[in-house]
């Protein structure tokens, strides 16, 4: 079952799409990530975790409407 | 201040002043351990650093902050308060981007935990950086 | 200031600033390590402090800060500046006593730095305390 | 040889023997220890060291006139 969902875009990942956010369709995030990869070749080398809303995922997981998916590259406060 | 967290731009002297009174109204606290991280002028490939943008997810930065202060809470019986500030947007060389400040009633958690809490602000913060030269 | 180390009565926050403003103009210090002591309202046998007042011998604690600093800076080479206020006279609850800056290129040795330098100040500085009730 | 030197009493030290200051004639620091407690017995409950001008003293020394002593119980500062 497919959600249409929001995904953010950070730091580097920011750069390497040219996008703050966009929406897309999937089940779950393995095959988002997948989509998402295969939209924008460029992300490849950057080594980005995910968040759903604004928690760390740990391991794949289904995705509901209105989730919101965060692409985040190593983090470099401080 | 965009949150609790964040503020706009450096992290002033006169920022820092306020932030440090904000703890200080407390008797039982015999020792205030404080970290502030400054962008460096440091030079790669012939550029020196002038400045640094800095971008973060704002609602995660939150959960996070929160989560690190309850965290260090609760590893250090000793410590009265903690305290996290983190700039987003230009901050130039020789400015400060990054304020930890932790009470406490003795020495020995207040500076362990302070050290603690920018340990886990390096690691769990959503926060990123962009040199500027 | 009593002389480079002491200064008579309670370290105040405008000297606070003072001091933090003189350690920060160097733009190759990416880490501000701060300890500051206060005295505590501690209650002993039901009598709560009020203030300590602190006593100290002048000419050595000028001879032991400065061989602390040379230590600390001997030790932990990323160091920049090691700087150290105490007081003299009396300090009321709630006030600092006791100002300990750090500064360094990065983050892991002027934190250790600041502490190894506070261990320091409380075993071989020459300074006394009297509570007052 | 006993030579004429200064004493300096701190913290503890002064309050139990009601001076902050004064000078004593001893050939060493040993003697000089003696000299001082047998005239002040109140400072034997308190754990004092010396310091040779100014300089903390790890073992007993010879003392020569205008060597400054001082009487050190245990540092509190901080």
């Amino acid at each position: 079952m497919e959600a249409e969902v929001r995904v953010l875009f950070f730091g580097a990942a920011q750069e390497a799409t040219g996008r703050t956010e966009e929406t897309f369709r999937a089940g779950d995030t393995a095959s988002l990530r997948r989509i998402i990869t295969d939209k924008y070749p460029s992300l490849a080398i950057i080594p980005f975790r995910l968040a759903l809303n604004r928690t760390m995922l740990k391991d794949d997981s289904d995705l509901e409407k209105n989730d919101v998916i965060a692409i985040l590259p190593p983090f470099q406060g401080g | 201040m965009k949150n609790r967290f964040l503020v706009g731009g450096p992290i002033t002297p006169l920022l820092i002043s306020e932030l440090m009174t904000l703890g200080s109204d407390d008797n039982g606290t015999g020792a205030v351990s404080v970290f502030i991280g400054k962008v460096r002028d440091d030079e790669t490939d012939g550029k020196r650093v002038k400045a640094i943008e800095y971008s973060a997810y704002e609602d995660m930065v939150i959960k996070e902050a929160d989560e690190i202060i309850r965290t260090v809470r609760s590893a250090f019986s000793d410590v009265r308060t903690v305290m996290i500030v983190h700039s987003v947007g230009i901050v130039k060389a020789g400015e400060a981007s990054l304020f930890i400040m932790v009470t406490s009633g003795h020495r020995d958690q207040g500076t362990r935990g302070c050290r603690h809490t920018l340990e886990m602000v390096k690691e769990k913060l959503p926060v990123w950086k962009k040199e500027i030269y």
